[in-house]
C-alpha cells in the first residue's frame, strides 16, 4: 500500500519516536531517561536508534531505581532541564508514586509557585498481550486523580506524534499513557504533523443518537462499536478524551447534550474509574439532557488475568459496547 | 577540639578470603540427580521457545537456558517445608522444587489446569504445596515478601529457610536495600540468592552499579555473603548449602551470588543489541551442563548410557506436560473474577 | 461528665488502642508492626502502652522502609501469620505501592485461589491538623479503585473499636483509614463493644428528603449539616458508608431510592474520588428516582495548604453541604 | 572445578583512616559569624517554641536545637549558585543560607507574606533566590531531588554542588539506597550530609540499621565518606569544605555523618518515652554554642561584649520577624487553588 500524498504511512511506535527524535533536535534542554531506553533500543523498542544519534548523555540508560529516577527527573526539571522520563510499565510506576505525587505534583504549590515541574514521564499502560496482572493495568485514570499533574492518552498516530512536543511546553508535570496495544497501530500521517492541541478532547466520529466517551486502547473499540451500531441504525458520536486531566468537560457535556445519551469505555477497573468521574459530571451538568442513565463499559475488577480468552473478557470489546448501547437506545427518553 | 575521621572511608576489598577449594566429586547417583535436573530445565526451555513461535504460549517468556546450575545447585538443598520465593524467570526453579511439568506447562498455555489455573502465565508460577511463592514479575518486589515469610517463621520458631531469588538487577531497586536491612537487623532466616548474569536486559552490571562488587553491598548490612561460579553445578550445591546452614543457625540471612549467564534473549523479542555475539559464545563454552557431563565422564561417573537414558526420561515427561497441557481445558469465562477474594464459608 | 450505665466515656484512640489489644490478646497470631509504634507509643498514641504489655516481638518497631514492611506483613501473612501493619500517614503509603498493589491485591489472584494474605495495613488519614501537603490527604477513595483489598473507613467509636478485629478475621487484606482528625473524638461506647459487622453500610440519621452519603472524617460534618438543614425544615438522611470497597451499593441506593435525593461528601479530590463512584453507581440504578442532579461535596483539588483558613476551605464543609443541598431542593423534582 | 570465594565477605572497618586533627583557630571575624549564625538558630527556634505553645505556629513543628553547629558548619562553604535540599526540620538551614527570619516566620504564620505564601508551613520552607529546593516531609523523599539537581548541573557542565541534608533515619529508605547509588554511579555533583542525631523519631539507629556505621554504608556505592564532630562547628565545616572540594573536582559525590543529637523532642509532641534523660543531658555537656563559645574566649576571640553584641543584633532580627509575620494577611480563600498549575502565559 502507497501513502496518500503529503501522508507517510507510520505505525504509532514510530510516531512516538519521531517525536522523541524532534524534541530532541530541537531542544539541547530535553533528554531521554529510563529503564533500557539506550542500548536495548527500549523495551518496546519505541527509542530504538536515538542512543546512536543522541548519545548516552541524552539518552540515559537507568539501573531499575524508579523512585530515583524519577525523583532525578524531577530534580533535573527543577535545574533548568526538560527530561522525558520513561517508565517500561504503569506498574512499575508504583514503585515511583511518592515522588510524582508527593514531589512533582506537590511543589509548585507547597513553594507559593516558586519551583514549576516541567517534567514529561511516559509509560506503558494497559492490556492485551497477556503480560498479565503485574504489568497490564489500565492506571492512567488512576492517576488522573491526582491535582498538579497533566494526563495524556495519545490514541492516534497523530497525538502519539504531536502530544509529547505540546507536553513539553507545559511548564508542570505531564504524564503520558501509552496503550501498549496501539504501538503496532498503522496508519497514514501527514508528512508535517507536529505539535497538537492537548486542551481539548476531539469528536473522532460525528453522531447523533449517543456519545461513545473513550480514550487511549479504548478509541479504537468504541470507533468499532459504532460502526456496528449504524449497521444497526444508531448513530454513535465519538468522543476521544485525549487529555484525562485536566477533562475537557466543554466538549463531553456538549456532545451529551446534543446525543442525550452516553457510554463511557474504560480500561480501567469499573470501580473509582475515569468513567465515575465522567457519568458523575454528566449527572451534574446534563441530567436534564439525559434520556437514559450513562452506561460504563469498563475493565473487570480483578488483576489481569494471562489467559488470552479471560483476558479479552477482562477489558472492553466492541460487543460489549454495542450491547450496552443498545440497553440504553430501549429505555425510555 | 579535634575533628573526627578526617579520612574519606572506604569499604575495603582486600580482606576477602576467596579461598578456593577442589570440589569432592558426589556420589554418583547424586551427580545424575543433578545432570537430570539441569536437563529438566534444559529440554523444558527449548520447548517452550518452540512452543512460543508456535503460539502456544504468549505474553512475556524468560528463558533460564545457561542458568541450569544456579536453581539446581540452590533448590536441591532445601528441605520440603522451606519456601522459595522466586522472579518471572522462574520455571527452572518451579522444576526443581517438584511442581510438576505439566501443571507449569499447563500454566504456560493459560489452561485451567496450569498450577496457577491460568491467571498468572509463565511469570506467575505459584504451586502451595511445595511452598513456591511465585514467579513476581516486579523485579525486587519478591524480596520483601521473602522478608515476612522468614518473619514468620521465625516468630514461630520453626527452623525453616526462605531461599529467595533474584536478579543482579534488582540491586538497584530500593526494595532490596528495604530487604536486606530489614531481614539482617531482625536476623531473619532468608537465603538470598542473587541470580548475576550480568545483565538486566539491555543493562550491563557496570552501567547500573557504582559497586559491581555485589558481595560486597550485602556486607555493608552485615550480611555475610560469598560469590560462586554459577556455572558450576557442585559450586552452587556447596555454596547453597553453606548458606542454608548458617541460616538454619539462626544467625540471620546469608547473600551468595551465583555468577551466571543466560545464553538466549532476555525475553523472546530480543535483537541483543546490548552485548557482542564474542561474548555470549564464550560463556556458552562454560556451559553448566556440557561441563558437569565431561567432570562426571572424566571420574567415570557418567557414560553414554546415562545421557541416553536421562533424555529418554526428560524426554517423555515433557511429552507427557506438552500432552496435558494440549488437552487442558479453559476456564471459563464466568469465572473471570473468581480469586479477586477468597472464597469464604457460605459466600 | 459520667458514662450512661453499661456504657464508657472514651475517645476513638482509646477504642482504636483496646481493638488493638484485644486482637492481641485474642490470637496469638496477631502483631503490630510499623515506624515507632512500640517505645515512642505511636506517632498519634495509639499504641501507646501496648509495647509494655505485649513485648517487642509482638510490638515491632520498623525502619523507615515502608516497601519493605508492607512487604514483610504480605509474607508473614502468607507464613500463618495475622500481621497489623501500621503506615504512620497515608501519603507514606505511596512508598508501599507496589507491595500494595501488585503483591497484597494480586497474589491471590495470580495464584489461581493458592494464597490469600490475611493482612491489615492500618493508617491515618486527612486534613484538619495543619500538616500540609506530604502529610493530610485523603486517599482511601483512591485506595478503593484497587480489586483484592478491602477498604474500611470507621467514623464512629464503636467502629474504631470493632472494625479491627472483623477485618482480622477476613482472609484477604484490609485497609483501614483512620481520619486523623478523629481521634479525639469521644464519646460514650457500650462496656461490651465488640467486633462489628463490616459489609453494610449503616444509616446514621434516618431522613426522607435528601440522602447525604459521607464517610470517615466527613461524618461528623454530614451530621451537622442535616441538624442545620433541619432547622430549616430539610429532613436528610445520613449515610455512612463504613466500608469503600466494596461499597454497599444497595443501602445507598434504597436510601437515594426513598429521598430522591443526594449529596456525597468525600474529602478526597473531586476528580476521581469515591464521590464520583458512587454518583455514577446512583445514576445507573436509581434514575429515574432522582429528583435532581447528585451533588458533590468534595475536596478542593490542589494539594493540602498550611494555613488554617485555607485547609478548611479546602475540606469539605458543614456549610458548603447545607449550601449543596438547598441548592437541589430549590431544582424541580 | 574450584568454587570460587567459599568465605563470607565482609566490609572491613579496620582500614578507616580517621587521623584526627586539632582545628586551627578561625579568622575572628570568621568565627563570629559561625557564632552569630548559630545563635540565630537557636533563638529562632526558642521562639518557634513559644509561638506553638501560643497556637501562632501549627502543624508540626520540628526544632533543630542542638543541631545548629551542623548547618551553620555545612552551608557556610556553599557558594550562592549552590543548591540546597532539605528536611522537615530545615529552619536552621533556611536560616544560614540566607532566607530572611521574617519570611521564614511569616510562613510558619501561614502568612501570604511567607516564603511559600502559608501554603507550605514548617515543613516547606522554599526559596528560589537561593536556590533553597525544600522542605521535604517525606523521609528520604528529597534525595531523588538532589540527583536530578546536580544532573542538571553535570548535564550544563556548571560547576555547582546540590547540597542535600537528611536525618539518619532516612538511610533505611528505598530511597537513600537508590539515590546513592545513581549520585556515584553517574558521578554527580552532590554532598550527601547527613545529620546523624542517633534517633528517627523514637527509634534508635541501632533499632533500625543492621549495620550502624553509616560512612561504611556509602563507601559500599563506591562515595567517600567520613564522620564529623557535629557538635563542633569548625570540623562540621571542615568536613562539609573537604566534602564540597572533592564533589567540585568533579569525581561524583561525598557522603559525610554529622555526628549530631537533637536536645528537644522529635516534634512538639514527643513524651520522649525512648531515650533517658541522663543521656540528653550527657549531650547537653557539648551544647555547639556553649562549646564553640569556649573555645573562643580560650583563644581570647570572644568576649562578653560580642556575646551581648550578638545576642542583640539575633534578638532585634528576631523581634522583628515576629513583627512582619504578625502583621502579615491572610490568603484569600479564593486564590485556594492558585499555584496547583503554573500560572501560563495569558492563562
Ligand atoms: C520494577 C520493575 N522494573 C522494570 C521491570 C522490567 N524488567 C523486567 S526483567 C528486567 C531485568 C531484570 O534483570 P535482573 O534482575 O538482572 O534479572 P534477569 O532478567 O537478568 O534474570 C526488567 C528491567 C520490571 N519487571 N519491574
Ligand atoms: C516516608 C516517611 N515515613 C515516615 C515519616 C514520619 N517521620 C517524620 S520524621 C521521622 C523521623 C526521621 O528521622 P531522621 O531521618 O533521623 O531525621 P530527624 O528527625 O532525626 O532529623 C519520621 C519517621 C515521614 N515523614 N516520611
Ligand atoms: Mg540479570
Ligand atoms: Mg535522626
Amino acid at each position: 500500500m502507497t501513502a496518500a500524498p503529503n501522508t507517510v504511512r507510520i505505525t504509532y511506535r514510530e510516531a512516538m519516536r519521531q517525536a522523541l527524535r524532534e524534541a530532541l533536535q530541537r531542544d539541547p534542554r530535553v533528554f531521554l531517561m529510563g529503564e533500557d531506553v539506550g542500548r536495548y533500543g527500549g523495551c518496546f523498542a519505541v527509542s530504538k536508534g536515538l542512543l546512536d544519534e543522541f548519545g548516552p548523555e541524552r539518552i540515559r540508560d537507568t539501573p531499575l531505581s524508579e523512585s530515583a529516577f524519577v525523583g532525578a527527573g524531577i530534580g533535573a526539571a527543577m535545574g533548568g532541564m526538560r527530561p522525558i522520563v520513561e517508565i517500561m510499565t504503569v506498574n512499575f510506576s508504583l514503585l515511583a508514586l511518592d515522588q510524582i505525587v508527593n514531589n512533582a505534583a506537590a511543589i509548585l504549590y507547597m513553594s507559593g509557585g516558586q519551583f514549576n515541574i516541567p517534567l514529561v514521564i511516559r509509560m506503558t499502560t494497559g492490556a492485551g498481550r497477556q503480560l498479565a496482572a503485574q504489568h497490564s493495568h489500565s492506571l492512567e485514570g488512576w492517576f488522573a486523580h491526582i491535582p498538579g499533574l497533566r494526563i495524556l492518552a495519545p490514541a492516534t498516530l497523530a497525538d502519539a506524534r504531536g502530544m509529547l512536543w505540546t507536553a513539553l511546553q507545559d511548564p508542570d508535570p505531564v504524564l503520558i499513557f501509552e496503550n501498549g496495544a496501539l504501538y503496532n497501530m498503522e496508519g497514514e500521517l501527514a508528512a508535517d504533523a507536529g505539535a497538537v492541541d492537548i486542551d481539548r478532547a476531539a469528536i473522532r466520529r460525528a453522531g447523533t443518537d449517543v456519545s461513545l466517551i473513550a480514550y487511549g486502547g479504548s478509541l479504537g473499540k468504541a470507533l468499532e462499536a459504532a460502526e456496528a451500531l449504524a449497521a444497526a441504525g444508531v448513530n454513535a458520536e465519538v468522543v476521544d478524551l485525549r487529555t484525562l486531566r485536566p477533562l475537557d468537560s466543554a466538549t463531553i457535556i456538549d456532545s451529551v447534550t446534543r446525543t442525550h445519551r452516553a457510554a463511557i469505555i474504560d480500561e480501567g477497573w469499573r470501580s473509582g474509574s475515569l468513567a465515575a468521574e465522567i457519568s458523575a459530571r454528566i449527572l451534574e451538568s446534563a441530567f436534564y439532557e439525559l434520556d437514559a442513565p450513562v452506561a460504563r463499559v469498563c475493565g473487570a475488577e480483578a488483576p489481569m488475568p494471562y489467559a488470552k480468552h479471560l483476558e479479552d473478557a477482562a477489558t472492553p470489546q466492541p460487543a460489549a459496547i454495542v450491547d450496552a448501547v443498545r440497553g440504553m437506545m430501549a429505555e425510555r427518553g | 577540639m579535634t575533628p573526627p575521621g578526617k579520612e574519606p572511608r572506604r569499604v575495603d576489598r582486600d580482606r576477602v578470603a576467596a579461598a578456593p577449594a577442589t570440589a569432592a566429586a558426589p556420589e554418583r547417583q547424586h551427580a545424575l540427580n543433578l545432570m537430570r535436573e539441569m536437563l529438566r530445565i534444559r529440554r523444558f526451555e527449548e520447548k517452550c521457545a518452540e512452543l512460543y513461535s508456535a503460539a502456544k504460549i504468549r505474553g512475556f517468556l524468560h528463558l533460564y537456558i545457561g542458568e541450569e546450575a544456579v536453581a539446581v545447585g540452590a533448590i536441591q538443598p532445601l528441605e520440603s517445608d522451606d519456601a522459595i520465593v522466586a522472579t518471572y524467570r522462574e520455571h527452572g526453579h518451579a522444576l526443581v522444587r517438584g511442581i510438576s511439568a505439566a501443571s507449569i506447562m499447563a500454566e504456560l498455555y493459560g489452561k485451567r489446569e496450569g498450577c496457577s489455573r491460568g491467571r498468572g502465565g509463565s511469570m506467575h508460577i505459584f504451586d502451595a504445596a511445595t511452598r513456591f511463592y511465585g514467579g513476581n514479575a516486579i523485579v525486587g518486589g519478591g524480596l520483601p515478601l521473602a522478608v515476612g515469610l522468614a518473619l514468620a517463621d521465625k516468630m514461630n520458631r520453626r527452623p525453616r529457610v526462605t531461599a529467595c531469588f533474584f536478579g543482579e538487577g534488582a540491586v538497584a531497586e530500593g526494595e532490596f536495600h528495604e530487604s536486606m536491612n530489614l531481614a539482617a537487623l531482625w536476623k531473619l532466616p532468608v537465603a538470598f540468592f542473587c541470580e548475576n548474569n550480568l545483565y538486566a536486559m539491555g543493562t550491563a552490571l557496570k552501567r547500573s552499579e557504582s559497586e559491581t562488587d555485589l558481595c560486597l553491598k550485602a556486607s555493608s548490612y552485615e550480611i555475610p555473603a560469598w560469590p560462586a561460579d554459577g556455572m558450576d553445578v557442585l559450586a552452587c550445591e556447596d555454596a547453597a548449602r553453606r548458606a542454608l546452614l548458617a541460616v538454619r543457625a539462626g544467625d540471620g540471612p546469608c547473600f551468595v551470588e551465583f555468577r551466571t549467564y543466560r545464553f538466549r534473549a532476555h525475553s523472546m523479542y530480543d535483537p541483543q543489541l546490548y552485548r557482542a555475539k564474542e561474548e555470549v559464545e564464550e560463556w556458552k563454552k562454560r556451559d553448566p551442563l556440557v561441563i558437569f557431563e565431561a567432570f562426571l565422564r572424566e571420574r567415570s561417573l557418567f557414560d553414554d548410557d546415562d545421557l541416553k537414558r536421562l533424555e529418554e526420561e526428560v524426554g517423555a515427561e515433557l511429552a507427557q506436560a506438552v500432552e496435558f497441557a494440549e488437552a487442558g481445558t479453559w476456564e471459563p469465562a464466568a469465572e473471570l473474577t473468581r480469586f479477586v477474594y477468597s472464597e469464604r464459608a457460605g459466600g
